[in-house]
């Protein structure tokens, strides 16, 4: 019976996509594996990301000054990967604010990344064994406009001249408000997102950018959740293939061979 | 409701639609266009969860004394949209298209005009050559900006030249090798997602 | 003076008050603008999606097999009651599940695969062109693609030879960051072109 | 210098240009010069799709560009089959469309078809590829497609030549994602400016036949049509601006390079 099943599937297959096929196959295969390795290690190895490290110098300095740190995840709603990223950042940053005794404002723009924010600080201050110091009333809801959203932060800038602003998330065509009024009252600025347009604006107007997946792996890099510090591993080995299989199809079509590219057309 | 339900109709759906992909059967694509026309229908009910919420929202604020003016003219917008779509059609000339192509257009056009203003502030006030990227980044977008108005011709032919060279050639590489890395990322999602590894979407 | 016209310059006005501050007017009009808009999406989704795609079938042509979906749809709903909201979980399973199972393939043939071998160049340089640049650019787009990836490699330290390589990457980076500033420049300067041609043009008849 | 300086000085900037035109020459680039090609060498009585993929926010560039695609497609007897994915997009799009096709005496049902709005990019543009009239039974209008001259005999991807996203967004990414790899149709990329430069790769790769990026594109649309139009007027405003914005950038780092020097 089984193998009647793979003989139908084998006489229907669309030969023209088989490179597809194989390719699926492989990245499976090491997206599980690696999964696998990270629950049963409990962590796999990955570098230390400088930004992480710039976000640590900055609530520093924050500390030292005796000013506030400003922490928001821009427009994302809860499910979107970054703003996910952008909590279990949060988490470790306010274990150091809450270790230091510095303030952490926290405007949102989205009722549900509040709770989940307000859930995450006061967790991290009580493993800090600061559960007392916990100020749930400066992490708000703002308003669900997206101008009205930056003007608003940016009158608590401008009001309590923040040390640090801290911009990790989903950001949009506000950013530019937000980073430029950072930069009036000199605050040191982070951010970090993975969109395009405005990480051209963030790497200009801030002292340090996470760029893209850098945002993902910091995030994998702190939490340690095998399900992300896996699936990068994965992404790492299928990016040195890549780069093997694209010098490879350069030297083969400079010898004049198309074999290896064809492999990887469409049909 | 076990939680397994939903993981199970996910990574059935997904399956299906992968073995369709690689696999040439009719009896496949009728089901095929079945599953598309599904999630067209499915998809349309999340947006409306997505406008009935906003309405909710506003209903709740017009309780609000400071917030209830505002609240009430955007459920006045909604509610003139549909009695005038609903009832008077919506082709040129009717009332649904005029507060179309008066109101909602040019309010949204304007609203994103806005950025120009942003930008030029910012470019005084924010933009800072504070590293060597950062200059090359500036150096760069300066560049580009000159090449891409007839102005830019004016001063050098060299300068389109170049801005053209830069965005097929440099740019264009770094943006492949981005382009690999979210279609890595995304695969690898996708993958999670069927494996039943990932389950933030489900709230867990 | 046309109706027409004179609202859209005084709603333009509205918003362009908020260049001040924030205040009533650009208030007044941000929310008429969420209201409209969400309004205009439900008419045409009724009108021109609902209507042709479920209740026309399900009524006049007694198509039953529009029930199933349908049903799928409303479950969609019961996230608007919190105790009931999990039941949208079938039917959001289904829509992700649908989702990740094309996005594969596609992804990887379009975004990886494609990519790849449109990188795969011969870097003889064809008769007719110079033949100098031509090398050249094969290997900025060779060395400005594996730099880039370089840099997002996060299983190794950036030190040494992968440092320096990555290091090459951020400079790639930069340059396509750059030139996507220029022309987020542009187009946020052509929005506002557009609305002060509307302005000085359309209602003011400044401009001929 | 204070804020209320820069925004006079940036309405300045845009504004006198378009009472004093400086009469400055254009260059056309080879992207928008392919994608011209692409679709001038279609045969006259083909057909193809042209999906309106943005909202009003960038409508002062996607207008142009859309007013100058659609020009040339019905200058050459094409007939367009057409469609959005964004909500807003339908009535955008369908406007557009209206007044074109007035232009070039175009019948409604015969030369050209509005289908409307659908939900979920991906079920829709793979929907599409099997069967356009059951992805949409009816149209914009409310026509059932079967009545429709043009829609008998065009059914799905197989009778199109080509697919043209005008977007401010990913949809062309979506098109190529989806409809190109499966059906093997070519994809033509109209965009914003904002959104050009992430296009590039596909470009370079052949998955996009041609690139027009924002207000310029359809500047050297317009000058390769013969026939100026909104992109062109704008282009020496946009000039200004560009001038502006690179001279307060190079003013803001001095500034403060002389503040820290004191």
């Amino acid at each position: 019976m089984d193998l009647l099943i793979v003989q139908i599937f084998l006489l229907s297959f669309n030969n023209s996509r088989l490179n597809i096929l194989i390719a699926l196959v492989i990245a499976g295969l090491l997206v599980f594996y690696f999964i696998r390795e990270a629950k049963k290690k409990g962590a796999l190895y990955l570098r230390p990301i400088s930004g992480l490290t710039a976000i640590e110098e900055a609530v520093g300095r924050a500390t030292e000054m005796g000013k506030a740190v400003l922490y928001t995840t821009g427009l994302g709603k809860m499910e979107r990967v970054a703003t996910i990223a952008s909590m279990n950042i949060l988490g470790n940053v306010a274990r150091k604010v809450a270790s230091y005794g510095t303030p952490l404002i926290i405007p949102c723009y989205d009722p549900v990344v509040m709770a989940v924010a307000q859930e995450v600080v006061k967790e991290s201050f009580a493993k800090e064994g600061k559960s007392e110091a916990y100020r749930p009333e400066n992490i708000y809801f703002v308003t669900q406009s997206q101008f009205g959203y930056a003007a608003a932060v940016d009158g608590v800038m401008v009001r309590e001249k923040p040390a640090a602003n801290l911009f990790l998330g989903t950001f949009e065509a506000e950013s530019l408000i937000l980073a430029e009024t950072g930069n009036s009252i000199g605050a040191i600025q982070i951010a970090g997102t993975d969109s395009t347009i405005q990480l051209s604006f963030f790497i200009v107007a801030c002292d340090y950018t996470l760029i893209g997946e850098e945002l993902f792996a910091a995030s994998g890099y702190l939490s340690g959740d095998p399900k992300i510090t896996g699936s990068i591993k994965a992404q790492d080995w299928l990016k040195i293939f890549i780069t093997l299989a694209i010098i490879l199809g350069v030297i083969f079509s400079t010898m004049g061979l198309d074999f290896w590219s064809n492999l990887f057309s469409l049909k | 409701m076990p939680l397994r339900l939903p993981l199970l109709v996910v990574s059935i759906s997904a399956l299906f639609m992968l073995v369709q992909f690689f696999v040439k059967a009719n009896f496949l694509d009728s089901a095929y266009q079945e599953v598309l026309d599904w999630v067209q229908i499915i998809y349309l009910f999340t947006l409306w969860v997505g406008a009935l919420n906003l309405i909710k929202l506003h209903a709740k604020k017009t309780q609000d004394k400071r917030q209830a003016f505002y609240s009430l003219v955007t459920l006045a917008g909604i509610l003139l949209m549909l009695i005038f779509g609903l009832s008077g059609g919506k082709a040129t000339g009717s009332a649904f298209n005029w507060v179309f192509e008066n109101v909602q257009v040019p309010l949204q056009a304007t609203m994103f005009s806005l950025l120009a203003f942003f930008v030029a502030s910012a470019a005084y006030r924010g933009f800072r050559a504070r590293s060597g990227e950062a200059f090359i980044l500036l150096a760069v977008a300066s560049l580009v900006m000159l090449g891409r108005v007839p102005i830019g011709n004016l001063i050098s032919e060299r300068i389109p030249d170049l801005a053209n060279w830069i965005l097929n050639f440099p740019s264009m590489a770094a943006r492949r090798g981005i382009l690999i890395g979210i279609g890595l990322g995304t695969v690898a999602t996708a993958l999670r997602i069927i494996l039943g590894i990932e389950r933030t979407y489900l709230g867990k | 003076m046309e109706l027409g016209t004179l609202t859209a310059a005084i709603l333009t006005l509205f918003i362009f008050s908020f260049l001040y501050r924030d205040n009533p007017f650009y208030k007044f009009a941000e929310h008429l603008l969420v209201g409209v808009s969400v309004g205009y999406f439900l008419v045409i989704s009724i009108d021109n999606v609902l209507l042709p795609k479920i209740t026309e079938p399900l009524f006049q042509q007694k198509d039953w097999s529009v029930l199933l979906p349908l049903l799928a749809g409303a479950l969609i709903l019961t996230r608007l009651i919190p105790a009931w909201s999990r039941w949208s979980q079938i039917s959001l399973a289904l829509v992700i599940g649908v989702g990740a199972g094309v996005a594969i393939p596609a992804t990887l043939q379009a975004q990886i695969l494609i990519q790849m071998k449109a990188t795969m160049f011969s870097i003889i340089p064809p008769e007719g062109s110079s033949a100098l640049l031509y090398i050249f650019e094969r290997v900025v787009i060779l060395v400005g693609l594996t730099s880039v990836l370089a840099y997002f490699f996060f299983s190794k330290e950036h030190k040494g030879a992968l440092g320096s390589y990555a290091k090459i990457g951020t400079y790639f980076l930069m340059i396509f960051f750059g030139a996507t500033f220029g022309y987020t420049v542009m187009s946020r300067l052509s929005l506002l072109i557009g609305r002060v041609q509307f302005l000085l043009g359309d209602w003011l008849k400044f401009l001929n | 210098m204070r804020r209320e300086v820069i925004y006079i000085l940036i309405v300045a900037a845009i504004t006198v240009p378009l009472f004093l035109p400086l009469g400055l020459k254009q260059r056309i680039t080879p992207e928008v010069e392919k994608f011209y090609q692409t679709v001038e060498e279609l045969p006259a009585g083909s057909s193809v799709i042209v999906s309106f993929d943005f909202e009003a926010s960038t409508v002062a560039e996607t207008k142009p560009i859309a007013y100058a695609v659609l020009r040339q497609l019905f200058s050459k007897n094409v007939s367009v089959i057409s469609l959005s994915m964004l909500a807003e997009g339908t009535g955008l799009g369908y406007d557009f469309l209206t007044k074109i096709t007035q232009e070039y005496n175009k019948k409604y049902g015969e030369d050209y078809v509005f289908l409307g709005f659908r939900p979920q990019y991906q079920a829709t543009i793979l929907g599409l590829g099997e069967d356009f009239s059951r992805v949409f039974p009816r149209d914009y209008l409310g026509n059932g497609l079967s009545s429709l001259q043009l829609t008998q005999k065009v059914k799905n991807y197989a009778d199109v030549a080509m697919i043209i996203s005008i977007a401010d967004g990913d949809l062309p990414q979506y098109w190529v994602d989806y409809a190109q790899t499966r059906y093997q149709k070519k994809v033509l990329a109209a965009v914003t400016a904002v959104m050009a430069t992430t296009y590039y790769p596909y470009l370079s790769s052949g998955q996009f036949s041609g690139l027009v990026g924002g207000l310029k594109g359809a500047a050297e649309y317009e000058l390769l049509l013969g026939q100026p139009g909104l992109g062109s007027k704008g282009m020496e405003a946009q000039s200004l601006g560009h001038i502006l914005i690179i001279l307060l950038i190079i003013v803001g780092n001095l500034t403060l390079l002389a503040k820290r020097n004191k």
